[in-house]
């Protein structure tokens, strides 16, 4: 019954089956890489010294060259094209059977290191596209490294001492950067480093989805992220506080020595650590560590559009004077809540004690000799409201009619719960009556604006009632 | 089909359909069952590469006989230069030890010289020697996957 | 070989000399089908064929009638089942290696690629067919009457399907595995949101005690990998086999497929059924046995109708046969051009945006958008139980396996189609342009959300609407197919609606290439 | 009898009418001869109170204060002083350049301060009258004031094709051809060729405007960046372009910096 139908319906579709089945062999038994292969045989044949080699060109096979890496697991299959990297004889064929440029493979055999261990890319793939890791549709997060980031891969196994003098030096200056331009000031780094931006400990071995690619222009990836985003952060990031302002060149650097922090660790027979870097502990290379992103030289104090404050002269003179060493500290190490400046004890951003002290000696080394002479705040009986007449009249154009200071504002927020907690009333009163050489803080004292001893107590002892006020 | 059907024309018409289309059928099912079983085959062994540095020729002074048990591997130095000999049984591939006199296998008993020649066992085969060359920075490789005549070293000058 | 006096020598030569024969005589116990009697034979005779009736009814074997969409979901689970085993060759079941190993597939196995394809297209082609097989099966009304419960074994096995798709789709562990593991498992985690709510939860915790149990723990991980590899290979497969058994069994025993028994015949079609008078015929044409017919029950071959059976050797088989070889070309010429989805390597961090579930499972996620509960456990028990229920409610039984039963049938179909789909789309689009509850009122209790949902609210309205179309037209069975129409009519809608307009987080998109880049 | 009651009503009228007059008249009389002084005690107290400090005793900008600095998102400082009264030069102005500002002019500062220089808003803080009695006193410090009237502000309507692209790209030009880049940049950042050595009239260092990096001093909208085309900014590098440029084409110079300032041609993403 309706038995021609199912026969022909049999029949077509089994003559469908073949030929399909006949297509996916023949796709099967042409893949990309073995016109390459054909390709190199050719080569091989044509550029061969004598007959022997000539012959023993003809009956090379033509299969997957594979590198498999024990210790790292890692599997390479790139030679599927670039069958000659290793070859000599392919000195000057061309790419994708060219030789390896320099005398790299001397000292790091393919057999050994494979080439995904420092170009990147998809060792297991073996179509171009997929193994090169370009575009977005091959899924692929550590696409081929661009020529210039290539010694970032050095620095896996090699250290600085080494790569200094033998073509790291894109890496040795990279990290230099790294400890000048004050990374660490917002970056944490093995524990250590502020914690305004986000730790960089694996940042250069992160998945593409991690970095928000949207701005990047040209090939979404990790280099060019990071490139671009050192030469302008806030085009990368909108509203990025990132206080970064390098040359083509810097940037470069860094990118490299970025894509030099990863995850994975090499194993022991891969590293090639001869000796350890010394790390700079006096006081002058911590200051560019960790505090120059922001504060610069330390002389001149100015409004930052970038992070919306007035960032403070920590190094001027009139500063120094009324601010002793005691005082430093407890700054440095409980930071300043609700500001950039984070609380750089051991147990918060990591700093050890020595290296606060070396930090604070490097600040206060053109502190004044002599002392201020000294306000006595106790010795006054304190009138709040005339101190608030004075504040409106006299603070509040800097500091804000709340003494919030803030967006557009010169002078620091006084209401600041650190501010009130560590800035006792004889350090403000001394900075009121004195003022701030050097910064906008002018003197209200008799000298000045001619503001009598009392005036000044009655502002101190209304600014110190804004704690009171958070208080309640 | 059908013998007993009185209309022959379309008897024969259908078989005719009928043998084309069991005969796809059989020859694709053919093609599929080839398909399986060559899905089978890997292309590809995850084995490290058979090519391996042993370290520099100073490390092997005249008369050493190193043993590198990861590498299933004999590798000797005399005057006329340095050999490597496989320490993988031709029998059923257990590891032989060295002895006085040669080699012993001992899971069934079969005994080499020091050549590796067969002296006893079930051993169908001598052990094989392996090729040994030397990188530009001086230091010697063996590499597992060509076999050498028995007899020839690699002279290290 | 009778002779008694025949020397032991001679007999063992005979024996060999008469051994091909013998050996194919055991081999095909009925030897080679030519007559009606040994086509018979063949049938009842062999492990596999006597599944099936030794006669066939014209109607079943009519293309038109059931389309072979049971066959081909079957024949889709062979396939299934063949290139999984070849898979299991290559495929290792650990976090580190699963997503490599099927890298290498892709890049240096011979045919990897294509193997991959044909298993993840044929394993999602079945919830096509299977759908289609159980639509086909209750339009024609073929659940009534003796073939009940095979009907909630058919519902058993759609969800086992579902479960293996399901665990199938996590073993690459790469980014689209991970994240769809994890929104399954916090699907199973959704009781919680009804014991939250009762304030239940640190004492009767079941939805946490189940995704435990999923999961090996609170997150994927190798544990989850293991168990997931465990479902997808073994213990659902078993299950599924199990059940299957018992469906054809049923089928047969309840009597073959459903059709209309009225048939005008073309001679020219159906192969001869020997005359009566030929004795040794084994098919007198005024009785049949129970033992070779189909026994039960209103069956074709039971004192009537012989006319309109045929012999299914090979009439039937030779459909099947046809049906099996259409199915692999089929799978085989789409597995050719389209390749499975295969991304970066699964990343706890980084959420893949959207996390979307597998596309069968859209239609879920579109409701889980409301209220995980009512979304992952509550609609789809409802929609599952009420599928179960259908034979039970609806026991009318005339014009059993006629499509639609009758005129009356197809507009009540055709209607509830129209209505249902303006209906869904417009609760979407409401959703879409409003929001529901949260957005209205922040902080409304979720309780109040899992009651009052939009699923919520299509599912009433289905039921709503095929109580009136019961009352109306003063038949169950028209009931039925108003609630059947619109349940398919809401998954194939939802389902689109997760797949193609559900972009960034679960934002509405025209298209996906206004997705915003990332 | 009646008719004498008469008359001396009517004189009792007249004399009533006689006296308000006088009285009105002594008032008046009183009134205006009073004020001035008064206006500048006033205006002095204020100053003294609010402006003092960075403007200086004398109006010579020499203020406790001193130099504001201010770090751009380019990573530029740049150096803002208070604003010298003595010499009358002033550049946020309605007015042709050269010309002295309107009160107005003046007003308008002191309630909206100047973006971007810490020049504060006292909108709130001050009354018309004490903000007019400032502007009184500020004048006291230049000649100039007594000298010139100021002129009339110049006239500004916004044509409605401003910052179509097609005049962006107009304006693109004109930013060429009257050589802006020489001092703002090839991209507006600042940073061009001449801009290391510009000086204001006091001898100053100063910088160019980035148009990246935030609002214009005078506050952003069309009508100022027009303003200030046209009038110039007096003291400063920057000149009226007023005879060098046509109206339409100073607009089209508006759109194009308008673009810079990435407040239009922007991709919505």
């Amino acid at each position: 019954m309706y038995s021609r139908f199912y026969l022909s319906v049999l029949l077509i579709s089994g003559l469908v089956l073949i030929t399909f089945l006949v297509f996916a062999t023949y796709r099967e038994l042409n893949p990309e890489w073995k016109k390459y292969q054909l390709e190199y045989r050719d080569l091989l044949i044509k550029n061969a010294p004598n007959e022997a080699a000539r012959k023993k060109a003809r009956s090379i096979k033509i299969e997957h060259q594979q590198i498999y890496i024990k210790p790292l697991k890692k599997v390479d299959r790139c030679m599927n094209c670039h069958r000659g990297v290793d070859d000599p004889l392919m000195k000057d064929a061309k790419v994708p059977h060219k030789l390896h440029s320099g005398d790299y493979l001397k000292k790091h055999p393919v057999s050994k290191f494979g080439c995904t261990l420092c170009h990147y890319g998809q060792g297991r793939a073996t179509n171009k596209k997929d193994a090169h890791g370009k575009g977005r549709d091959t899924h692929w997060d550590y696409p081929l490294i661009p020529f210039k980031y290539i010694q970032s891969s050095c620095a896996k196994c090699h250290d600085y001492l080494f790569l200094k003098d033998n073509g790291g030096e894109m890496v040795v200056e990279g990290e230099r950067l790294f400890r000048e331009k004050g990374c660490r000031g917002c970056h944490k780094l093995n524990g250590v480093g502020g914690d305004l931006g986000k730790p960089l400990d694996i940042i250069g071995s992160q998945p593409i989805a991690y970095f928000p690619m949207k701005y990047v222009v040209g090939e979404r990836n990790t280099y060019n992220w990071l490139k671009q985003h050192f030469l302008d952060p806030r085009k990368i990031v909108p509203g990025s506080e990132m206080r970064v302002f390098l040359s083509e060149k810097e940037a470069d650097l860094l990118t490299t020595y970025t894509l030099t922090l990863r995850a994975e660790e090499m194993p022991r027979q891969f590293r090639a650590i001869r000796y350890t870097t010394p790390v700079p502990k006096d006081g002058e290379s911590l200051y560019k560590m960790y505090c120059v992103a922001c504060h610069g030289n330390g002389k001149i104090s100015a409004y930052d559009e970038i992070l919306k404050r007035t960032i403070p002269a920590i190094m001027n003179p009139a500063f120094l004077k009324i601010a002793d060493d005691k005082n430093l500290e407890r700054i440095i190490k409980e930071g300043r809540k609700g500001t950039p400046m984070t609380s750089w004890k051991r147990t918060a951003a990591g700093l050890r004690d020595e290296e606060i002290r070396n930090i604070i000696k490097f600040i206060t080394k053109d502190r004044p000799d002599e002392r201020p002479e000294p306000f006595d705040y106790k010795r006054f009986v304190t009138d709040t409201k005339h101190g608030k007449e004075l504040f409106n009249v006299r603070c509040a154009l800097c500091h804000g009619k709340d003494g919030k200071g803030g967006k557009d504002h010169l002078g620091l927020n006084l209401r600041n719960p650190a501010v009130q907690k560590f800035v006792d009333p004889e350090f403000l009163a001394m900075t009121i009556r004195d003022g701030r050489k050097g910064t906008p803080m002018p003197a209200f004292g008799k000298t000045g604006v001619g503001l009598s001893d009392q005036d000044i107590a009655d502002l101190v002892a209304y600014i110190r009632s804004f704690s009171d006020k958070g208080k309640k | 089909m059908s013998d007993k059907n009185p209309e022959k024309g379309e008897v024969s018409r259908r078989d005719f359909l009928g043998l084309a289309a069991i005969g796809t059928a059989v020859l694709s099912a053919l093609g599929v069952l080839a398909g399986v079983l060559r899905i089978f085959k890997p292309d590809v062994h995850f084995e490290e590469s058979k090519k391996f540095k042993i370290g520099k020729p100073e490390q092997f002074p005249v008369g050493t006989v190193k043993k590198f048990d990861d590498k299933k591997l004999f590798v000797f130095s005399d005057e006329d230069g340095f050999y490597a000999i496989t320490a993988v049984c031709q029998h059923l591939g257990c590891i032989v030890y060295k002895t006085d006199w040669g080699f012993q296998c001992p899971c069934h008993g079969s005994k080499y010289d020091q050549m590796g020649n067969v002296i006893g066992g079930p051993a169908p085969r001598g052990l094989p020697w392996f090729k040994i060359e030397q990188l530009v920075d001086g230091s010697l490789v063996v590499d597992a996957s060509k076999e050498v005549p028995k007899g020839t070293k690699y002279i290290y000058v | 070989m009778g002779e008694v006096n025949q020397s032991g020598i001679a007999k063992f030569l005979n024996n060999i000399r008469s051994l091909k024969k013998s050996f194919l005589g055991s081999f095909l116990r009925s030897g080679k089908p030519t007559s009606d009697k040994s086509r018979a034979a063949v049938m009842f005779n062999n492990f596999f064929l006597h599944i099936q009736g030794v006669k066939t009814h014209i109607n079943t074997l009519r293309p038109t009638y059931t389309f072979g969409f049971g066959l081909i979901s079957l024949y889709l689970l062979i396939i299934v089942v063949i290139s999984g085993v070849l898979l299991m060759v290559y495929y290792n079941p650990s976090v580190t290696e699963a997503y490599n190993k099927i890298k290498d597939l892709k890049y240096v196995v011979f045919g990897g690629n294509l193997l991959r394809n044909i298993h993840k297209w044929s394993g999602e082609g079945m919830i096509i067919f299977v759908l289609l097989h159980m639509a086909r099966v209750f339009y024609t009304g073929s659940y009534k009457k003796g073939r009940e419960f095979n009907w909630v074994i058919g519902i058993v096995l759609l969800i086992l399907m579902f479960g293996m798709n399901l665990s199938g789709y996590m073993l690459p562990w790469d980014q689209l595995a991970y994240w769809a593991l994890l929104i399954v498992a916090n699907i199973i985690n959704s009781p919680k949101e009804i014991t939250d709510s009762l304030g239940i939860t640190q004492y009767f915790d079941i939805g946490g005690f189940f995704k435990e149990l999923f999961l090996g723990g609170t997150n994927p991980t190798q544990e989850s990998l293991t168990r997931v590899y465990l479902l997808h290979i073994w213990l659902l497969p078993m299950f599924l086999f199990l059940f299957l058994g018992i469906h054809f069994w049923r089928i047969r025993k309840d009597g073959g497929l459903t059709r209309p028994d009225t048939f005008e015949r073309k001679d020219s079609d159906v192969y001869y059924v020997n005359p009566p008078e030929k004795t040794g015929g084994i098919f007198p044409t005024y009785k049949t046995y129970g033992l070779m017919e189909l026994a039960r029950g209103r069956t074709p071959a039971v004192d009537k109708d012989v006319e309109n059976t045929v012999l299914s050797w090979p009439n039937l088989l030779i459909a099947e046969l046809a049906i099996f070889v259409l199915t692999l070309a089929g799978v085989i010429a789409y597995a050719y051009f389209v390749d499975a989805p295969f991304k970066e390597p699964a990343n706890p961090l980084i959420p893949e945006n959207p996390a979307k579930a597998p596309w069968y499972f859209l239609g879920l996620q579109e409701l889980l958008s409301y209220s995980a509960f009512m979304g992952g456990v509550g609609l789809p028990g409802l929609a599952l139980l009420g599928l179960a229920l259908i034979p039970y409610l609806d026991r009318e039984e005339d014009r059993v396996g006629i499509w639609f039963t009758n005129r009356q049938g197809v507009t009540v179909a055709l209607q509830s189609f129209i209505i249902g789909t303006i209906v869904v789309i417009g609760i979407l689009a409401f959703v879409v342009n409003f929001g529901w509850f949260r957005n209205w009122w922040p902080n409304v209790p979720q309780i109040l959300i899992t009651l009052i949902n939009p699923g919520n609210i299509w599912v009433g309205f289905m039921i709503v609407y095929s109580l009136f179309v019961i009352k109306k037209t003063g038949s169950t069975r028209m009931g039925a197919i108003a609630l059947f129409t619109m349940f398919l009519v809401s998954y194939v809608i939802f389902t689109a609606m997760g797949t193609y307009f559900r972009g960034p987080n679960w934002d509405f998109f025209w298209s996906k290439s206004q997705w915003p880049i990332h | 009898m009646r008719c004498l009651r008469r008359r001396s009503i009517t004189v009792f009228l007249f004399s009533v009418v006689f006296l308000t007059a006088v009285v009105m008249l002594i008032i008046r009389d009183t009134e205006s001869s009073y004020a001035v002084e008064d206006i500048l005690k006033l205006g002095k107290k204020v100053y003294e109170q609010r402006c003092l400090i960075c403007h200086g005793k004398d109006g010579d900008g020499k203020g406790l204060v001193g130099v504001l600095r201010r770090t751009e998102l380019s990573g530029r400082t740049i150096e803002t002083l208070p604003r010298d009264f003595t010499i009358g030069v002033f550049r946020f102005r309605s007015t042709p350049t050269g010309c002295l500002p309107t009160d107005e002019d003046l007003l308008k500062i002191i309630d909206h301060g100047i973006k971007r220089s810490f020049m504060p808003s006292h909108k709130k803080e001050l009354t018309l009258e004490e903000k007019k009695a400032v502007i009184s006193y500020i004048k006291t410090f230049s000649e100039r004031w007594e000298e010139e009237e100021p002129c009339d502000p110049i006239p500004v309507k916004k044509p409605p094709w401003v910052g179509s692209p097609s005049s962006i790209e107009k304006g693109k030009r004109v930013y060429k051809d009257m050589k802006c880049w020489e001092c703002h940049g090839y991209e507006g950042r600042g940073d061009g060729p001449k801009a290391e050595k510009l000086k204001d009239d006091w001898g100053k260092r100063i910088w160019p405007f980035d148009f990246t990096t935030g609002e214009l001093k005078r506050g952003t909208s069309p009508e100022n960046i027009y303003i200030t085309f046209t009038t110039g900014l007096d003291g400063t590098g920057m000149p009226s372009y007023e005879d060098s440029l046509s109206e339409e084409d100073r607009w089209h110079l508006v759109s194009y910096t308008l673009k810079l300032m990435g407040m239009v041609g922007k991709k919505k993403e």
